[in-house]
This record gives structure tokens, C-alpha cells and sequence, in this order.
């Protein structure tokens, strides 16, 4: 029930620099900071991964999720229509829905028992017309007033999105061309989810979107390759983003890594060790796809990321759950048509991507040093101008662009501008 | 429990303990040698037990992969430096055939950071096939169910 | 040792709509709330429960308790007479008793061993005079005016309260008549206590306090009964409150519970099952009156519950911890008289109470799932229309009234009328 | 220890372990088979140990009555999601006379919620009575006195 | 095992779980005699041990020190009042010669407050020599290397 | 990266009377209160202990340190000059030396493989001048503008100061005559670190620095002597400390303790126990100085205290972390010239200091005793008046003066003067 619209106060922190390349580490570290995203963020006009629809196929599945750290109801109605609404009951507030996913025609509140359709209308109160020494409900109670509170949905080829926003753009013009093609490639063929891998990591959820827009930390952060000679020379890559620079994709086109033999020069010697990996079964694969792509990560604002390394497949949600931690939540996925081995194949590579994974463990490693180190001098600045600074910002697309304008786009919703 | 299954519980404890040890003491290199050759060690989310083949976190089906995974831990990957500690509980043969025996145990690891604060990092069941290989006992299977599916930061030493 | 008054900053948070029948979701939340709780509530014109006499028989005698969040002993001087004090030495604040209860003639305070008497008064200072090299405290320093922080403290029919209001209304006039009947009804023969039950529970007081005076979920949450057999349709029930509305009581005549065999229609299709126990002498119980009422609620106001439910008796302490965790503290008891398979029966009955209650572990559950449902929203508001708004609040007295009343006192108090 | 000593302990670890198990599986359905008919069961917080009877928060004096217990779990009550995992430790046997043992034990248990989160507890000691019924070892008593007597939320399944 | 060695084991596994269980029941007392007069007992924090000597915050090299610390806990010094739970696991016997056996085991001490609170204190490993000695089995040495470096507010009741 | 100064608000809390003998509970609570100690102390015209020379002996020796709670790196350069600065990569703000010591000519940033020298100079970027596909940075890029936040740094006979603040005063000055004077004694010959011993309490660090200041609780908190017929009716004191007050110095005189008979009257009853050790080889010391002092406590402003008891030395470094959380971090020491038998003396009186020190676990306990009372009435005081309190504060010399003296001096660092 609502009264009054939240007041959002003006904002009492400096926001980045006008070009994004200046970032005040107390956007990391402030509880205000945290709860004014929830509003001009994740409340915003954007649109939230959610779920896959491969998680809800059949009527009547839901499965809980988060939009920022609001729990929320995903679920498919008997019509086959998704539907998102927020798992807290319109009675008193309690979670309505408790269990992870299944499949539920009503969703009923254990407290008082109301009880809600797939849709979240209310369609049951005990009592309503009332019991002898209690009463009920008057009889201009509406069921229609005390739904649970709904969010738009739209879905782009499995992949299900919602928005608190009423206004916000149609989902594909949100996405944009590059990134509506970075989802149909994975998403051209019916999927199946293989399974989840959970993260919780003591840092602030930007700092992971910032990773996965950084093109400068793979090969330095990351050794796995270059320890076991997997890095390739000559390797090819391809980026996009949408107009607002909010999202960002990227493809590699490279040899099958067992071909590789040469260790990585990076300028430093942490990786010159050169050995070979005693089972190669490990990167055994078979190419899902014809257009040489080894990896494709896609970053879309605010909390989601779509990876293709090898034949890894998985979409990773960040799920922020204050200033200084978030959680990453793993959804690892296949083909339906995918044979035994090829499944097998993929179960194998996991060992290469999640919270143990060989070559995306240190990521984590890094949010969490720079969550410890930043603990003072909030107004101290984090420096993004790896890649250089063009005068005409549309021209930045260098080095740590991505992140740049990530952070542009991201101070326009702040209303730090 | 008669004397031999007695002593053969005994064996599969001493085993389960030294496992715990030698990745407490650091001593990464020797843990494959406690798998046999085409040994298998999973690390599994319990979350994901539902689907099988259920997805693991970390996955070896040879002892070569497990050498594999530790240079790569020496060598390659960063990740928050700590002391672990292995504790092991409840062992039970759950079934003894030809030599094989089905082990349950409860384990609880520990991290104890650069600081010396100590957290619970993770914790659940061990179900192992443990075998006689080359007079000693090895392990044909271990996998770790994790209760907590909820990795705190990452997991790199093996549960 | 105080040289200014705690100057109480206005709200910067909404309160309940006028009637009660609408509440802010921040106020379950925000630690600014808490702060101010402490202030207006529990250190204003209030009565607080802290202890039973039972508790402490002897001169001497002494038990830590909580006004609040606060940290008092409850002690009995030599002449019998009971205090109340706060456990904060008057020297440099340390904690000075630091045992759950016992008998103590002095106490002491481990750091610099100031020594207290029962009545919390000065009565030791090392050094005094003072010591070579070190000196004294001047010759005007006044024992009596470094005593321990004082409470007012009333006691009805060995129920003891505390007060830091200076004007707060004598106990008898602050419960009104029902609420003492209440108490004069399980106090009328001296007690014995059994023992503690405690539980920590994630989540805001209040709401403790608004599941105490809700009739709506009793039949709907709690599935013992119905699933047992054991709902009687014919019980009569009956309450009342105090002139303010801010305390509750209410009984329930029922037939022996065995008798029962009717499973519940609670309009939904949760408890149709029907068994009966396998060990009925769970509930082979002897009246403890004559009266036909098997179970009584009150709640009194902030803090308070007391409960006959069949042949347990207990009183439930409130204490809160942080706007969102609250410690439940249950003392359980039976009568001096009671032979001992009457305290046998106590014992077994006490299955149905406490953390691991079969008729109330639900309670902190549903707390839970509010509490964890709340993190965003804070505007948003409970929905208390249960029973129905007549136009003349005195004469709102059905469904959710209770709570509603509650309410209206909080605001009053909280200066957010 | 003798062999039979030996082999008495055997079992009763075997037993404790068992225990154990079962309630980690949600296999609460045969929990009350693990006493004799007239078995107790209670839980009692450490701080009531001091008065006698002393107060318990969940007791249980016949298997009927447990098996009541689990009937309102499945049937009834409404408590916390969660994955539990019972560590049991230190078993002693304090006496052994006529096939009756006294046996002494440490307990640990972790909740792990559905998100994958795992959180100590309660911490105790469990203090067994345990005798030989029917050829298998069975509990004739089993009282879990709780260190940790301030329950988090609720206490649904038995310690 | 041989069933020898296997006796040992047991008999150690007893000791170790009596010098627990006496810690918890508040036996202090009692505690001394369970080491040879000559006895060792130290807590080093596991940051310390790579300088040798290892400094310890806990140090007794004879029973009558130990006597000195229980006199002084229960007389001079001031402490958390708690409950203490000391879990002991993981038991190996690294070595046996001449009735003299190196053995390493986890442990792992809770406290429990007042209040009924309870958190994980310590988390480390003993290294002790156990020996015989009068008809029974004693600490020569008992070395408690806390993972747990930064003590949680103090020490005062043995690890 | 800095583009503005922080701006320090002004105080929103009560400070300590003028003559400090009256300290709101607040000053120990309030995260604003701890917040702000971190800019106007620790930033501030302090020296703050980091380490011991002998710590780091070698060229490129390192260890890691805190200034109030901000990570910091002391290192020691090729030219065996000693520096300090922050451990807060310049690039995107991720911990650079993640090992607690060690010896390294480069401290290098896991993320992106930013090299800093000994001396906290940037000397390393990889792909600076480019890559295809993601440039590098400008040609203006200058790396002396990318080094670690430098402290200045200052050592008085191989103990280590660092300062934030620009205008600090040299150290011997900020130290003065009698402190300088108490670490030339101690520090007269080469020492050698024998380890290190941590305990972490629930309390603000402000009560640690009170409590290595206050005589009044030494023979009434800590029993140990006491209760062993250690104490010594005959010993004498000497005391000294800095014009500013802001440090103390003390000593005490003494016969060896062995030779103690009579227990102590301490104006109560709590040790009249007259036990005499079983095992006096705990004490069997061999004097280390020639001057009869068996104990010297030395309080340097604000982090650092240096004791001596009997054969014990050890600098205890106070480490904030919260406003109700330090570290208190213990590096024990003995001589270089020590002998075998003397350093298994120091290892073995080592049983009396530290978190399990027979005469010192007390203290920690004390602490966590106050911080729990005074969860609320944080405008209530502290009471400082033992000692009397001189018209003329320069004559504060009794009791608790010290303790007086040091809220005086904080008060003005943190502009509550
Ligand atoms: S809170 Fe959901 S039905 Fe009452
Ligand atoms: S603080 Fe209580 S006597 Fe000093
Ligand atoms: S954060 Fe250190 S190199 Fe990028
Ligand atoms: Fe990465
Ligand atoms: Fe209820
Ligand atoms: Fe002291």
C-alpha cells in the first residue's frame, strides 16, 4: 500500500567526472550511495535481467529473483505469459513466495494466508467477509488495489528482463542493435539450464561491472592462459555497444586454444613459466558456432553479463546486496540439442568459469582488494584514462572506454551529471 | 562392526584425515596422490543435485587434471591468501564390496585470513568410493556437496 | 555523570496514518527510528516489565534485565524493597554486574572496584582519600550523587515494571482495570519459575507487538491445531483493553481440547488433514481454573506478554536489540503449590510454547519474512483494515483494532500523531 | 579398550553418526526409530540445567510422541527453509553397565538457508543413554543440552 | 592398523576428548593431571611459527605453572564470563616409538555468552607428545597453534 | 587520484570538558565521532607508530601497517632509507601488498600489474605505450603523478612514525625530552623481534589509550600480584610526559617480586588469597637495565604504547577499526646481544602480557565491559576527577590526570576545544 511517493533527496556525494575518467571511491563505500541507486537506478527506466525462460517453461513455474535487493516473483501465468511482481504481500509485508522456484497456481502468504495468482492479483483472503468477534474486510475492499506490486516484463529470446520504470524504452531499443545480435547469437537455439554457481564477494557491485567492461586486466590479472601457453598472438577482436554506451559486447575470434604454444609477453614476468596442460581433455570441445568467436562476454546496464568462453555459457547476475557486497549468481546453460558429450563437454569447462573457475577466480580477488583498500579518502579518485581521452567523447573508444562511459551513463541516472 | 570392517574403517578414517592435512599444510603437490589414477573429484553446489548430470564448481576426472589444477593454483591464479583448516566428521562406510567401500562424511573448512580472523568458509558432506590401489587406500570418487552453495568470494585450495 | 539533556531531534520519518490503519514501512527499518524508540518509548511514560519477584525471593537478590536496549538490575534491598538501576558504573561506564542474576549484598565494579549496595547506591571508592602519588577524589565529592542511574520500579502481584518517566502514571492506572484483572487472575497464588526460553529473532519488535494483538492470524499461520483435530468451532472469546487502547487482553473458553474433532474450514485447503496424536498425553492437562478458559493473551504495552495457553504460563519479554533483531525472553512458570505431576505436565506441555513451540514457532518465522521482504519501500505502507474503520475510532474494536490501537499510542508517544 | 569395548564404541559412533544423517537428509520420518518405545528426547538450554526438572524447549517422552512431532513438521508448522548439517564429535562412553551406556557427546549444527548462506547454529553437548534393543543399538535417552540457548529464529528440527 | 596400534589410537582419542570435556565442565583443576609432571603446554599463534623459538601468549613447562594459571583464573583474573565447547577432530598419530606418540589433531573452541550467544573462539591444531605414564596416557606436550591469531578479546581458559 | 580536498564537517557531537574530566559516552560510539578522528587525528599533525626497524632490516624489506584504520605499506629502499605510503593502487584503488612483510624491490598490483618501487614510486605500466585494440595512456602520462599517497616518515632509535600531516612537527620534538628519553632507554641496544600477538576487542581504541593511562586501576583490576604476594608496599614511581600532555611516561621502581611477602590491601576483600607461586621460574628474570626499574609504560599519542615489564618488551600498537572495534597488536622483543637463557626468559614471561597475559587480559575485558553499558546515554560523561582537579590545569599531575590531560589534547585535534 502507498501513500506517498519516496522523496528522493538531492544527492550529498560528488559524482565522476564529466568524461567518466575520475571516479570518487565513496560511490563504492556509501550506504546512502546504495540506497539512492535502488531508486534512481534499479527503479529507474532500465531494464533488470531477471530469468531465463528456460527456468520457468511450463505454466504456473515462478522462480525468485532480485531487481537491485528487491526480491521479487518471476512467473509464467496458465497462458504462458511471464509476469513479475515484488515478493512482498500487500496485507503486512511478509515474503510471500519461499521457495527458490517450482511451480505454484497460487502464491499464498503464510501469515495470513492471501493468496495470489501467477499474475499477483490477489485472489484469496481469508475472512473476507468476515467471522463471528473479527470481522472482515469492508465491502468496498477492492482485490484489485492489493495486488503485489507489478513490474513490466519483456523477454528477447529467453532472456527476461523487468523495469519498475513506466517509461522505460521498449526492451530492444534499450538493448540497441549490437547487443540485441550479442543475444540472439547464444540465444538462436532452444537452451537448457545446466545448473547455478553462487558468488558472495565483499565489494561493491559497480566495481564487477566495471570488470567485465575492462579489457585491460584479462591477460594480466588472469594467468591461466599464458601459464599453460594458451595465449594467442594473433587473435582477433570485435566490440559494440549501444547508442548510450550503457551496455557493451565483445567477441574474440581465435585459434582452438590447443593449438597455441607461445607464452604471453605482458610485459612483466609473472607468466613466463611455459607448461602444458597434462589433460588437455579439459579444452576438448567442438565449436557451437561457425563465425570462429572463442569468447563473447556481453555487460548489459545495470547487472548482467552474458558469457561465451569456449563452450561455456552462462549469464551472470549481479545481485547487489549493500554498498560493500553483492552477489553473483551463475545460470550455466546448453542447447536442448546438445548430445551427451556435448554436454559433457560443458559440465568439464565449468572448471574454466564460476567462483573455482581457472581462468575468472581472480576477479572476485580483485573487487574485494580494492573493497579493503578504499575504506578512507572517499573523495580520492579511481583513474580511468587507459586508452586515452579524446576531446569528442563519442570518439572514446579506447582501453578503458568502456568503463567510461559506463560511468557517464550511470551519473545521468544518479543525477550526477 | 566386525574386527576386519573395524580396521578397514580405521584405514579409510586415517585416509580422510591425511586429505585434510596435507591441503592444511599446504601440500597441494601430494593431494592427487591420494586419487587413483583415473580418480574423479567434484565440488558440487547442493542446489544443483536436482539435475543430473548435476554442474559442478570444480571438476576433475583424472589425476592429471588434478596436477593440472594445482600448478595452475602455484602458478597462474590469484586468490586471497589464508590458512585453511579441514575439519572431518562423521565418517560412515555406507557399503563395503570386493574391496569398495561407500564413505559419507561431514566436512567443515575453515579460511583464517592475513589477519588472523577466522571465518567459516564452507560447509557439507564428503561422498567418496574409496579403493584399495597399490596396498594403500585411495580415493576412485570424491565429491563435496556444499551446503553452503554460496561460495564466499571464490574457492581455490579443495575442499 | 549527565551535564546536558539528550536534545530529541524532530522526525525525519513519516508515522502512521491518523487511525493506525496504515504504517510506514521504515519504521520496522531505520535505525533513526530505534534511536527515537529509545528516547520517547522506553525511557518515557511508560512502564517497562523487567522481572518477576519470583525471580529474586531474597534480600539481596538481583537479576539483569533490559529497559529497552538498555542494561538494568532488578534487585531487592535488605528491607525487601525492590530497584531498579542501570548497569552502567557512575565512574567510567563499565558494565558492573555482570552475572545473569544471583545474590549480591554489593556490586562491584571489576575495573576500579566503585562497590554498589542493592538499592544502587555509592557505597565503596577505593582511594578515597587517596594514595601516595596518586591522590584522592576532593574532600566535596559526593557518594550520593555517583550512585547508579535510578528507576522508578512498581510491582502488581509480583510483576515488576520500571519506569524512567518521571511522571509516569502510577502502574495501576497505567494498565487500567481489564489488564489488572488479567494479571490478578495467574497472579492471585505465588509463582514458581520453571525456567528461560530464549529466541533471536531478525526483525523489528513491533513486530512482535502487532502479532500479539492479531486475532487474524491465529487459525490461518499456527496449523497445529486444525491438523490435530484439535479446533474447537464453539469457543467463545472474549477481550478488553485499557482506557488509552494501548495494552490487550483476551481469553478463549474452550472444551478440553481432546474432545475436539472438527478439522478447521479456514477457507483454504492448508490443514484438512485429520489426525489425532499418537501420544495424547501432550495434552492431558489439569485446569488451573475454574473459569473454562483455556487460553489468555495480554499484551501490555511496550513490551509485555503474558500467556496461559492450557497449563503453560509464561511471561514473554520484548527486548529489542537494533531496529531489526529483537531478543524474545520467556520466563515460564507454575504455581508454589503444584504437586508434581502438575509440574509435569508443565514441563511436557511446554512443547507447545517457546522456539520450538508446536503452536508457536510460527510467529518469529513470519516476522522473519516481513523483515527480509522491507529492505525497500520504506514508504510504502502495512495495510491494518482488518475488521473494518468505523468513523468513531472508540468504537473500533473488530479484526486488526488492536493493532491499530497500538499504533495510534506509538505515534503518540513518538510525536508523529 | 578391549576388542568388545572397542567394538561397543564402534556402534555407538556408528549409531550417533546415524543419527546424525538422518535428520541432514530430511529423513526425519525415521528419526523416532531410533529410540526404544519409552525413549526421551529433549532439548535443553544450557541455562536451565541449574533447577530440576529442569526446563526443556522441546521434549519428547515416548516415540509416539516424536513421531506427533514430525507430523506437525510435515503437516503443520511453518519454519524456516533451510539445509542442516548435524556435526557430531568428542563421543565418550562415561559407563557401560549391563548393555546400558552413558555416552557424551559434542554437537554442531549449521543451517544453510535457501540462498546458499550457512550460519552456526547451536553448539552442545548431547548427553545419551543408549541400550540395546531389539539387536541394534537404540537411544533410551538422547537430552541435547544447548551452549547456544539464545535459539536463532526457531528451533523446527531437532538438534 | 594393527589392532595394537589400534588400541593406541583409542586410547589417545580418549584423552584427547577427556582433556576437552573437562575444559568445558569447568574441571580446571583437573586439567594439570592430565600432563606428565614435566609437561609443556603452549598456545602459538600460527604467525609466530616461523621464527624459532615460537613466541607463545600461553606458556607452561611444568604442571605446577599450570597450577599457577588455574589458581590465577579462578582467584586473580578477570574474564568473560562464558561457557566454552572444545571440539576436537581429525586425530592422527604422526608417529609411535618406545610407547611415545606424535599425534596432530584439529580443534576447534566456541564460547557461548551470557546471554546465550554463542561464536567460534578458536580455530587451530594440537601437536602434542603423548606418553605413558603411570598406567595411563599423558601429555608430554601439547602445542596449540592457533589459525586464529588475533585472539577475539583474550585468552584465559586453556585452548 | 585527488581532485578536491575532503571537506571536514563541522562536529554534530558534544566534546569533553574544557578540563577534560567529564567525556561523553558518544565519543566511543558514534561512526561520525570515528570518521572523523580518521581526518583531524590520524591525518593530522601526529606521529603514528608503523613498525620497528627491526622488522625490516634488510633493503626492500616491507611491512604492511595502519595509520587509524587507512592500510599503509613501510618499506625500507635500496639505500636503506625508510619509507612509508598508502597500500592503495594509484590506477583503480586495489591493495598492492597483499603479504603482511617480506622483502621485495617491487610492490606489484595483482589487477593490472601497476609497479610501484620501495620507495612507492610508479616504475611499472604495463602496455603504457599501447596495444592494438586498446591504446595505452597519453603521451603526457606521468608517472611521478601515479605513485602510492607517500607519508612522511620519521624513526627515533629504530622506532618507525609515520605522518599524513604536511607541517608535523619534527618527531623529537612532537615526542619531547621525557618520551625521548623513555625509548633511548629501551631502544639503547640492537633488538631483535621475537613475534607478535593480536586480540581483537569490542571496543573503541579511545578506551585503550585511557586505560595505558590510568593508575587508578592497576592493583585494583588486575589480581595477579596480588593474589601471589607479588605486591610490593615499598616501590616507587616516576612519571613524566611531554609540554603538550599528550603523552605519558612511567616507571616503577621496585625489589624483584620474588622477594614480595605481604598481599596487598586494596581497600577490599578480592585478593586477601596469599598463595605463593608453585613454579616461581615464571619470574626468575635477570635485570636488563641497571636502574631498578621493573616496569616502564610509555604512552605516545595516539596509537602507541611501549612497556617493559620485568623482562617483557613489547610495543603495543592500537589499530581502530570501528568506533566500537580495535586491534591491539603486540610485537614482543628482546636484544640482539640476548643469550639463549635470557631469550627463553623473555618467551617464558611472555605468559604475563598479551591477550592471555596474567596481569594484562583483564584490560580488554574492562573495555568491552564499557562499551556494552553504554550502548545508549551517549550525552552521560565519564567521571575523570580522581586525583582532584587543580583551578590550574598545569598542576593536573594526580589520579587520573594523564587520562584528563589526553582528552584535552584530542579535544583540540578534533576542534571540540
Ligand atoms: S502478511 Fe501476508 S497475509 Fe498477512
Ligand atoms: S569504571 Fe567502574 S570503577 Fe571505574
Ligand atoms: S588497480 Fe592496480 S593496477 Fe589497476
Ligand atoms: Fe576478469
Ligand atoms: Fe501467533
Ligand atoms: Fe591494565
Amino acid at each position: 500500500m502507498s501513500r506517498e511517493a519516496p522523496a528522493v533527496a538531492p544527492p550529498s556525494f560528488a559524482g565522476p567526472s564529466r568524461d567518466g575518467s575520475r571516479v570518487p571511491f565513496e560511490l563504492f563505500t556509501r550506504a546512502d550511495v546504495f540506497a539512492r541507486e535502488q531508486e534512481a537506478i534499479f527503479r529507474g527506466p532500465v531494464w533488470n535481467y531477471v530469468a531465463l525462460e528456460a527456468e520457468l517453461p511450463e505454466p504456473c513455474d515462478f522462480k525468485t529473483s532480485f531487481v537491485g535487493d528487491t526480491p521479487i516473483i518471476v512467473s509464467r501465468a496458465e497462458d504462458g505469459s511471464l509476469h513479475a511482481f515484488v515478493n512482498r504481500c500487500a496485507h503486512r509485508g511478509a515474503t510471500v513466495q519461499r521457495q527458490a522456484c517450482g511451480n505454484a497456481r497460487q502464491h499464498r502468504c503464510v501469515y495470513h494466508q492471501w493468496a495470489y495468482n501467477a499474475r499477483g492479483e490477489l485472489v484469496g483472503v481469508p475472512y473476507r467477509r468476515g467471522v463471528p468477534g473479527m470481522g472482515g474486510y469492508a465491502a468496498d475492499f477492492d482485490p484489485k488495489a492489493h495486488g503485489l506490486a507489478r513490474l513490466r516484463v519483456a523477454s528477447h529470446k529467453g532472456v527476461i528482463f523487468a523495469s519498475f520504470g513506466p517509461d522505460t524504452a521498449p526492451l530492444e531499443d534499450y538493448l540497441d542493435e549490437p547487443l540485441v545480435a550479442a543475444i540472439d547469437r547464444l540465444f538462436s537455439r532452444p537452451v537448457k539450464v545446466l545448473g547455478h554457481m553462487r558468488q558472495r564477494v565483499r565489494g561493491n557491485w559497480k566495481l564487477y561491472s566495471e570488470n567485465t567492461r575492462d579489457p585491460y586486466h584479462a591477460a594480466l590479472l588472469h594467468g591461466f592462459h599464458a601459464t599453460f601457453g594458451l595465449y594467442r598472438t594473433n587473435q582477433k577482436r570485435k566490440g559494440g555497444s549501444d547508442r548510450a554506451r550503457a551496455h557493451s559486447t565483445g567477441v574474440t575470434f581465435g585459434d582452438d586454444w590447443r593449438q597455441a604454444s607461445q607464452s604471453a609477453n605482458i610485459g612483466q614476468d609473472k607468466f613466463v613459466t611455459n607448461y602444458s596442460l597434462a589433460d588437455p581433455t579439459l579444452l576438448e570441445g567442438r565449436p557451437d558456432f561457425n563465425d570462429g568467436v572463442t569468447v563473447s562476454i556481453t555487460s548489459i546496464f545495470p547487472c548482467l553479463v552474458i558469457q561465451q568462453i569456449m563452450n561455456t555459457l552462462a549469464t551472470r547476475h549481479i545481485r547487489p546486496k549493500a554498498a560493500d557486497e553483492f552477489e553473483l549468481y551463475w545460470t550455466y546453460f546448453g542447447y536442448q540439442d546438445d548430445d551427451e558429450q556435448m554436454t559433457a563437454c560443458r559440465l568439464k569447462q565449468a572448471n574454466l568459469v564460476g567462483p573455482a573457475g581457472l581462468i575468472s577466480m581472480e576477479d572476485s580477488e580483485a573487487i574485494e582488494l580494492i573493497q579493503r583498500a578504499i575504506v578512507r579518502d572517499g573523495h580520492e579518485d579511481s583513474f580511468l584514462e587507459f586508452g586515452g581521452l579524446p576531446a569528442d567523447l563519442d570518439q572514446d573508444r579506447q582501453g578503458e572506454a568502456t568503463i567510461r562511459a559506463f560511468w557517464r551513463y550511470y551519473a545521468g541516472l544518479m543525477g550526477l551529471a | 562392526m566386525t574386527g576386519m570392517a573395524n580396521q578397514a574403517y580405521d584405514a579409510i578414517r586415517a585416509l580422510e584425515y591425511r586429505y585434510a592435512r596435507l591441503l592444511d599444510e599446504d601440500r597441494l603437490e601430494e593431494w592427487p596422490k591420494l586419487f587413483v589414477e583415473r580418480g574423479v573429484y567434484k565440488v558440487i553446489p547442493r542446489e544443483n543435485l536436482d539435475r543430473q548430470p548435476a554442474l559442478a564448481i570444480f571438476f576433475c576426472d583424472s589425476q592429471a587434471m588434478m596436477v593440472d589444477r594445482v600448478k595452475s593454483l602455484r602458478e597462474a591464479n590469484v586468490y586471497n591468501f589464508h590458512y585453511s583448516r579441514h575439519v572431518v566428521s562423521n565418517i560412515e562406510i555406507l557399503s563395503a564390496r570386493d574391496g569398495i567401500f561407500e564413505v559419507a562424511a561431514c566436512y567443515t573448512v575453515y579460511q583464517t585470513d592475513l589477519e588472523g580472523q577466522t571465518r567459516l568458509f564452507s560447509v557439507g558432506q564428503y561422498r567418496d568410493v574409496i579403493t584399495n590401489g597399490a596396498g594403500e587406500l585411495r580415493f576412485r570418487e570424491k565429491i563435496a556437496v556444499c551446503d553452503t552453495f554460496n561460495i564466499p568470494n571464490l574457492l581455490a585450495i579443495p575442499l
